[in-house]
């Protein structure tokens, strides 16, 4: 124990304050026991196949991949704030860069993770690069999201061997400094994939013609919604990183970016917001007048099965869309702290729901005439997995903050430093 | 020279460079995507010459035509003989799985007693000891047959008892055979030439009487018709299979049917729309109509229809003499398109007179229904292929499975001729098991032995040159030359069937209405399906689709 | 000479006998349901569902609707979002063909299927001890975690096929492949042949006034087209049609 | 620097070595044939020339593959010679009517539908074309199987590297591919898939 905790100290960057190593292993404890319950409810699935789950002929797909489009949606800060930093050079951006790579890359693991999970023969799941079917969306996803987990990965590399211990070694510090120059490539390719993959994401329901409370018309070779979901990540991947850097101020009780970084994400953020919802509204109202009916659904009947009401489609437009966008735009809201958080929340909360009405209730609504509505309710393995991919994400986090200058030092700040 | 840490990594790092330049990682690679696309655990079909054999389908009295697929000596696929004249390859749908039923799990595989493993030697001690002891009584679930003679033999020269069990499409036949003093085997419903069918409750699309026969013939003169040239009128208190098919589906309330055959029999007396001065029913319209909750005016109007398109010929669920008075109102007995004589009458031997006194023993054969109970106090030696279950008394004794030994299949008991059918023991059993007749036999070897009854029966049939042999060809039994040629004929699959009876009148009159009494067991899940299991496929219809109800008293 | 197997399909005879669906799964080692498996779990590559016009007592009618792989002609749904190739449209048959040891079990085609014909392997295949003995050698077992669905029993076409070879002959006798569902059919409401030939009885079928497809709008030119004369049962055909939304609401 | 150089190649040039030698030996399972049996000695000798005096296509497309007991037991109903095989056919197999368990080396995998009746028939293939010159080897080959895959090393054919294979060395998916696309035959999946 003794020398566990002089580890511990050595590890921590000089004059970066950290909480005591116990309250700092309390603190994991609970998540660590999380995500072996996880860990065991995915190996049942794994050994007794996916019947532990809930899903069912009709309802392929379940909470799993409504979490990842979510966890993917809000990760993206990552690519987004590098491109704004790299490629757009907004360099007083730069502060939030380290946070938003850990972010980024607990979310797009923990979504791949899932999925491996999800898919029935995992061991099968590589011949997609064997054998793609480049006209398949999920191959696109496939492809853009390794590669880009790729690209995540060496882009933590440079925060990782900037640990106390690791700058020892001569050659890491030679490497990480390669690695440097490098980034800003990284970045763009990082986000070249993202743009791709974040629209294909979308793209994935938007090509089932099948399903026309999701099918939508296409530009050029995409369906609407690829375009949105590029869209709606941009606009909420900055608003996520607001909502995490704020929770880990307050879980720390330090500042650890400038006053300014966070207006300027949200107002980035609500920018890119509205203009999402315009596009979104548009795209609604053609859907409505055109596409639905055209392949014989009035599509007001989608809206008749509750508890899907109508009203979800405007309680994503009006109170979780145009709002936040205000309140992250306006001056004088832009300016208040709780505004923007609140702000920024509304506007994760109505991706999230986007997201849940394109997977969820596109599965649960009738297609034949004689179908009925369905319901659907995960089993406990579903959730406990999802739960697990939390808990990952927050111990890979803690351990990051802990151990790596995500913000640059934290110099000085107030003692009372509580976990973390 | 002294090897560092440093020296191994930079070794393993060109082992690793090295590998890549190898079959190593590559072939691995493609193994395991052979090893994942065909995992050693999935069960592998038996590979062996393929080859279609011709047989008669023994699971209820129906005794439909199948046409086997064999692959390495083992059913793999059965499917109807479209050359059998009645069902004309039409077959129920448990039919279909029939071949996997010789693994199902409840078959029975060993002799038991009380529940106990026993030996086919003590069952043998035991039902001999009986035998020394007092009478013995026979139950057959399908007379008729060859192994049948047997029964009743022994049960003669052992003064036993062999009382014959009816099917319920028999029973429904048995007041006609009373009122016209006709054996019951010898009377049939002569549906080919009927233009209306009026159903009071019987399942005629779900698997009634010879379930490939009727539906065969509904499909080419009834289905989707606005005016079919056959009409089915369906009467039942909710919507069956067959009365959402039938061109009339009349709801009346539960156990209504007799005063709603009185209310019509009151109708067709009254407006003189039958020319027959038969016993007046004992309700009047307006009475009708209050127990069957119908309108008076919609009751006239069915009793209309009946008469509208005639032939007509009314059929019941179970037996039931108060229903079945309409048929004679409408002088369906003994008509063509109505209930006909299938056989000019041979003269059966006088039936084996009951025994007066308690029985010693039963014996049942595997065709006897499982949720049928022997007499109490008597010792049950029970032959079963499956096991139904819930039966700890006496003795349970494993007999044949689906096509696991030569039976005869005689005439089913709708059919409106006389048929006469083989099926082949295709299949070797798996374990040891034994027919009843088989038993008795080894029990007493003077009886006659089945082989020789059914080449007895044979002999008989070609004797009489009548009738048609539908195998590969259809030949006229007057011209083939030898009655080895016809029985050789009948081991390949085929179906005889005997050309309509010359003198087919009878009369048949009521001295008064009867009164209501139903006789029989209502049809089953699929009616007629009389092994106490269901093939493991019958999942697909009631557990992984809303088709079907779950078995009742059948075991999935 | 192109060949497009398709399927018509005449309600007014379907009686719901479900002898199709055994048929079918006994001709395709189809397992049967384990302990837990439920309608929605099934593997039912023919499926028979029972439809009503939403009324009750004398005014109420039923009908039967056995539902397989449509075999889409055109944007054929399911084809296109395959990852990685485990469903094409036979060139040469135009039968969709899913080859479930290519399948990684995704299940994106389950999605995309608006007839919901495609069937996920929940469980293990299982039989009862020995009962493995009964398969039919022409087709091999599916593995747990893939996605199956009506392929017209190609190990019929393939024995036609291969009849054919034998005797010298290039196209098969029409009579030698009929998948088993209509060839099981008691009442011959399910008509297999080939929709490009316009002497075969299908084609006249497919082409008469009663014949409808389901959700034709969809644009997905499905080849399995059902007929009935009844009006209702008609107006099951688009989602749209006022009756059927009056029965939904109704 | 160099002598890094040096561990590095030694570590490549190892691993290169064992990847092609030892590899192989450790991949594949050596099994006995149930029987010895050689072909030459029935075409030669006893005048079965032709494969298909014991490997017959039925005029239905069936084909017999491994020949069944009555085959063989045209000529050994009784024993034909002396050595212990000949012992174990009559007595372990013909007589107590079991099938001969042969380890089949060209036996494909369940999801493979193969017609000999359309490639020797439609196609005029010959046996060697795929099978190569087994009908004249008069030694038992022997029988390698795939630890990992449980099929025959024949499949993927004795090369290692797959190089100059010898007809009926190699009856991999891409093989079939390769003759498919010289012969302009296309297929799909339904083509050799069941």
């Amino acid at each position: 124990m003794a020398d566990l905790v002089v580890l511990d100290r050595r590890l921590i960057a000089r004059g970066a304050e950290r909480s005591s190593m116990m309250r700092f292993m309390l603190w994991l404890l609970p998540w660590v026991a999380l995500l072996a319950l996880g860990i065991y409810a995915a190996g049942l699935c794994f050994y007794y196949g996916l019947n532990q789950t809930h899903m069912d002929n009709r309802f392929a797909f379940g909470m799993w991949i409504y979490l990842d489009l979510g966890m993917i949606a809000l990760g993206a800060g990552a690519f987004f704030t590098g491109f704004l930093v790299y490629l757009l050079k907004q360099e007083d951006l730069k502060p939030i860069l380290n946070n938003a790579v850990v972010v980024g890359l607990i979310c797009y693991s923990g979504a791949v993770a899932v999925l491996m999970v999800d898919v029935g023969q995992p061991l099968r799941a590589w011949f997609t690069f064997w054998h793609p079917n480049t006209h398949s969306m999920l191959t696109e996803v496939t492809f853009c999201i390794t590669c880009y987990l790729g690209v995540l990965v060496l882009e933590y590399l440079p925060v990782l061997l900037r640990n106390r211990q690791l700058r020892k070694v001569p050659s890491f510090l030679i490497f990480e400094h390669q690695l440097h120059k490098l980034v800003p490539v990284l970045a763009g390719v990082g986000a070249f994939l993202s743009f791709f993959h974040q629209g294909s994401l979308g793209g994935l329901y938007g090509v089932l013609r099948g399903r026309p409370f999701a099918f939508r018309q296409g530009l050029a070779i995409w369906p609407s919604t690829f375009f949105l979901f590029i869209l709606s990540a941009m606009a909420v991947g900055p608003s996520f990183l607001i909502l995490v850097t704020a929770t880990v101020e307050t879980l720390t009780g330090r500042r650890l970016v400038a006053a300014g970084v966070f207006g300027r994400l949200a107002f980035i953020s609500g920018i890119l917001l509205s203009i999402y919802m315009a596009a979104k509204a548009l795209d609604t109202l053609v859907w409505l007048n055109i596409t639905s009916p055209a392949v014989g659904f009035s599509p007001w009947d989608f809206y008749a099965y509750k508890p899907f009401g109508s009203a979800l489609l405007f309680l994503e437009i009006l109170p979780l869309g145009l709002l936040p966008a205000f309140l992250l735009t306006l001056p004088w809201t832009n300016g208040k702290r709780g505004w923007v958080l609140c702000g920024a929340a509304l506007a994760c909360g109505g991706v999230l729901l986007n997201r849940f009405v394109l997977t969820v209730q596109t599965l649960a609504l009738p297609t034949l005439p004689f179908d009925d509505y369905l319901q659907y309710v995960p089993s406990w393995q579903e959730v406990a997995t999802f739960a697990a991919v939390i808990a990952y994400g927050v111990i890979f986090y803690s351990l990051s903050y802990r151990y790596l200058p995500l913000f640059g030092e934290a110099k000085g700040a107030d003692k009372n430093v509580s976990v973390g | 020279m002294k090897f560092s840490r440093r020296d191994w990594l930079v070794g393993s790092a060109g082992a690793l460079a090295g590998l890549v330049l190898t079959p190593v990682p590559w072939k691995l690679l493609s193994d395991v995507s052979i090893w994942t696309q065909n995992f050693p655990w999935i069960p592998q079909p038996a590979h062996g010459p393929v080859e279609t054999q011709f047989s008669a389908c023994t699971l209820c009295d129906a005794g439909c035509g199948v046409r086997v697929r064999m692959a390495a000596k083992i059913p793999v696929g059965v499917a109807g003989a479209s050359r059998h004249p009645l069902t004309r390859g039409a077959l129920c749908p448990l039919a279909f799985a029939a071949h996997q039923l010789n693994w199902h799990p409840r078959r029975l595989r060993e002799v038991r007693h009380k529940g106990r493993v026993a030996s086919w030697t003590e069952a043998q001690a035991a039902f001999q000891k009986a035998c020394g002891e007092g009478p013995i009584g026979i139950i057959d679930g399908r007379p008729g047959r060859a192994a049948s003679s047997v029964y009743e033999a022994f049960a003669r020269k052992q003064h036993g008892s062999y009382p014959p069990l009816l099917s319920a499409e028999r029973q429904a036949l048995e007041p006609y055979a009373e009122w016209s003093q006709v054996p019951v085997a010898s009377l049939g419903y002569d549906l080919e030439n009927a233009r209306t069918i009026v159903s009071f409750g019987a399942p005629l699309l779900d698997g009634w009487g010879i379930p490939g026969r009727f539906t065969r013939l509904w499909s080419e003169r009834a289905a989707g018709a606005a005016d079919p040239g056959l009409r089915l009128i369906q009467i039942e208190p909710s919507l069956s299979r067959t009365a959402a098919r039938a061109w009339r589906w009349i709801p009346i309330r539960e156990g209504s049917e007799a005063p709603l055959a009185a209310g019509v029999g009151r109708v067709l007396l009254d407006e003189r729309r039958v020319d027959s001065r038969g016993p007046m029913p004992p309700f009047t319209l307006e009475e009708a109509a209050a127990a069957t909750g119908l309108a008076a005016e919609a009751i006239r109007d069915l009793a209309l229809k009946m008469v509208e398109n005639r032939p007509v010929v009314v059929i019941t669920a179970e037996g039931n003499p108060a229903i079945a008075a309409l048929n004679v109102l409408l002088g369906a007995v003994g008509a063509p398109g109505g209930i006909v004589l299938k056989r000019d009458d041979a003269p059966s031997p006088a039936p084996v007179e009951p025994v007066s006194g308690p029985l010693r023993a039963v014996l049942m054969d595997s065709t006897v229904p499982w949720e049928f109970a022997a007499s109490s106090g008597a010792e049950v030696f029970r032959f079963a292929a499956w096991d139904g279950g819930g039966s700890s008394t006496g003795w349970l004794l494993p007999a044949p499975g689906f096509l696991e030994e030569l039976t005869d299949v005689p005439t089913p008991p709708t059919s409106a001729r006389e048929t006469y059918a083989l099926a082949q023991n295709l299949v070797a059993p798996s374990t040891e098991v034994r027919g009843a007749a088989q038993f008795l036999l080894q029990i007493d070897p003077t009886l006659p032995a089945v082989e020789k009854i059914i080449q007895a029966r044979c002999e008989q049939i070609f004797r009489a040159r009548q009738g048609t042999v539908y195998g590969e060809r259809s030949i006229d039994v007057a011209k083939l030359d030898s009655v080895e040629h016809f029985e050789e004929q009948l081991r390949k699959g085929a179906v005889w069937m005997g050309d309509p009876p010359k003198h087919s009148k009878f009369r048949c009159e009521l001295k008064e209405w009867p009164g209501a009494n139903r006789v029989g067991r209502a049809a089953n899940w699929v009616a007629g399906w009389d092994p106490p299991v269901l093939p493991a496929l019958a999942t697909k219809l009631y557990r992984e689709s809303n088709l079907r109800e779950p078995p009742a008293g059948r075991q999935g | 000479m192109s060949v497009r197997y398709g399927m018509v399909i005449d309600l007014d005879r379907c009686t719901g006998c479900g002898t199709c669906m055994v048929a079918c799964a006994a001709e395709n080692n189809v397992p049967p349901a384990p302990a837990r498996a439920t309608a929605r779990t099934g593997l039912t590559p023919m499926l028979v569902r029972k439809v009503s016009n939403r009324m009750e007592g004398a005014a109420r009618r039923e009908a039967f609707i056995p539902i397989a792989c449509m075999q889409c002609g055109k944007d054929t749904p399911c084809v296109s979002v395959c990852p990685q190739q485990a469903v094409e449209v036979d060139k040469a048959t135009g039968i969709v063909v899913q080859m479930p040891q290519r399948c990684l079990g995704c299940r994106y085609c389950m999605t995309a299927c608006p007839y919901h014909a495609r069937y996920f392997n929940w469980w293990d295949p299982a039989w009862p001890a020995g009962m493995e003995k009964s398969l039919n050698p022409g087709v091999a077992v599916r593995m747990r975690g893939v996605v199956e669905k009506c392929n017209m029993c190609p190990a019929r076409l393939h024995s036609a096929q291969e009849k054919a070879a034998a005797a010298g002959k290039r196209e098969i006798d029409p009579a030698d492949y009929i998948p088993a569902c209509a060839e099981a059919c008691p009442t011959g409401a399910i008509q297999f042949g080939n929709l490009a030939d316009r002497n075969d009885p299908v084609y006249s079928a497919a082409h008469s006034p009663d014949a409808f497809r389901f959700l034709a709008r969809l644009g997905t030119e499905p080849k399995v087209y059902y007929q009935s004369r009844e009006a209702w049962v008609k107006a099951l055909a688009e989602r749209d049609s006022e009756h059927a939304t009056e029965a939904q609401h109704g | 620097m160099r002598r890094n150089l040096f561990i590095f190649g030694f570590g490549m040039a190892l691993a290169i070595f064992a990847g092609w030698t030892a590899f192989p030996r450790a991949l594949y399972v050596r099994r006995e044939q149930p029987l010895e049996f050689r072909h030459q000695t029935h075409s030669a000798k006893s005048g079965l020339a032709q494969c298909d005096s014991c490997h017959v296509l039925g005029n239905d497309g069936q084909f017999s593959g491994m020949p069944a007991n009555d085959v063989c037991a045209g000529c050994h109903s009784e024993k034909v010679g002396t050595s212990a095989a000949e012992a174990r056919l009559v007595d372990g197999y013909l007589k107590p009517a079991v099938a001969t368990p042969w380890l089949v080396y060209s036996r494909q995998p369940a999801n493979v539908w193969f017609s000999h009746a359309i490639h020797i028939r439609r196609a005029g293939l010959a046996c060697k074309d795929c099978h190569g010159n087994l009908g004249e080897s008069d030694q038992q080959r022997l029988y390698e199987q795939n630890r990992i895959s449980g099929y025959s090393r024949d499949i993927w054919g004795h090369s290692m590297s797959r190089l100059g294979r010898a007809p009926g060395d190699g009856m991999t998916m891409s093989d079939c591919e390769d003759c498919h696309r010289r012969r302009h035959v296309e297929v799909g999946c339904l083509g050799c898939h069941q």
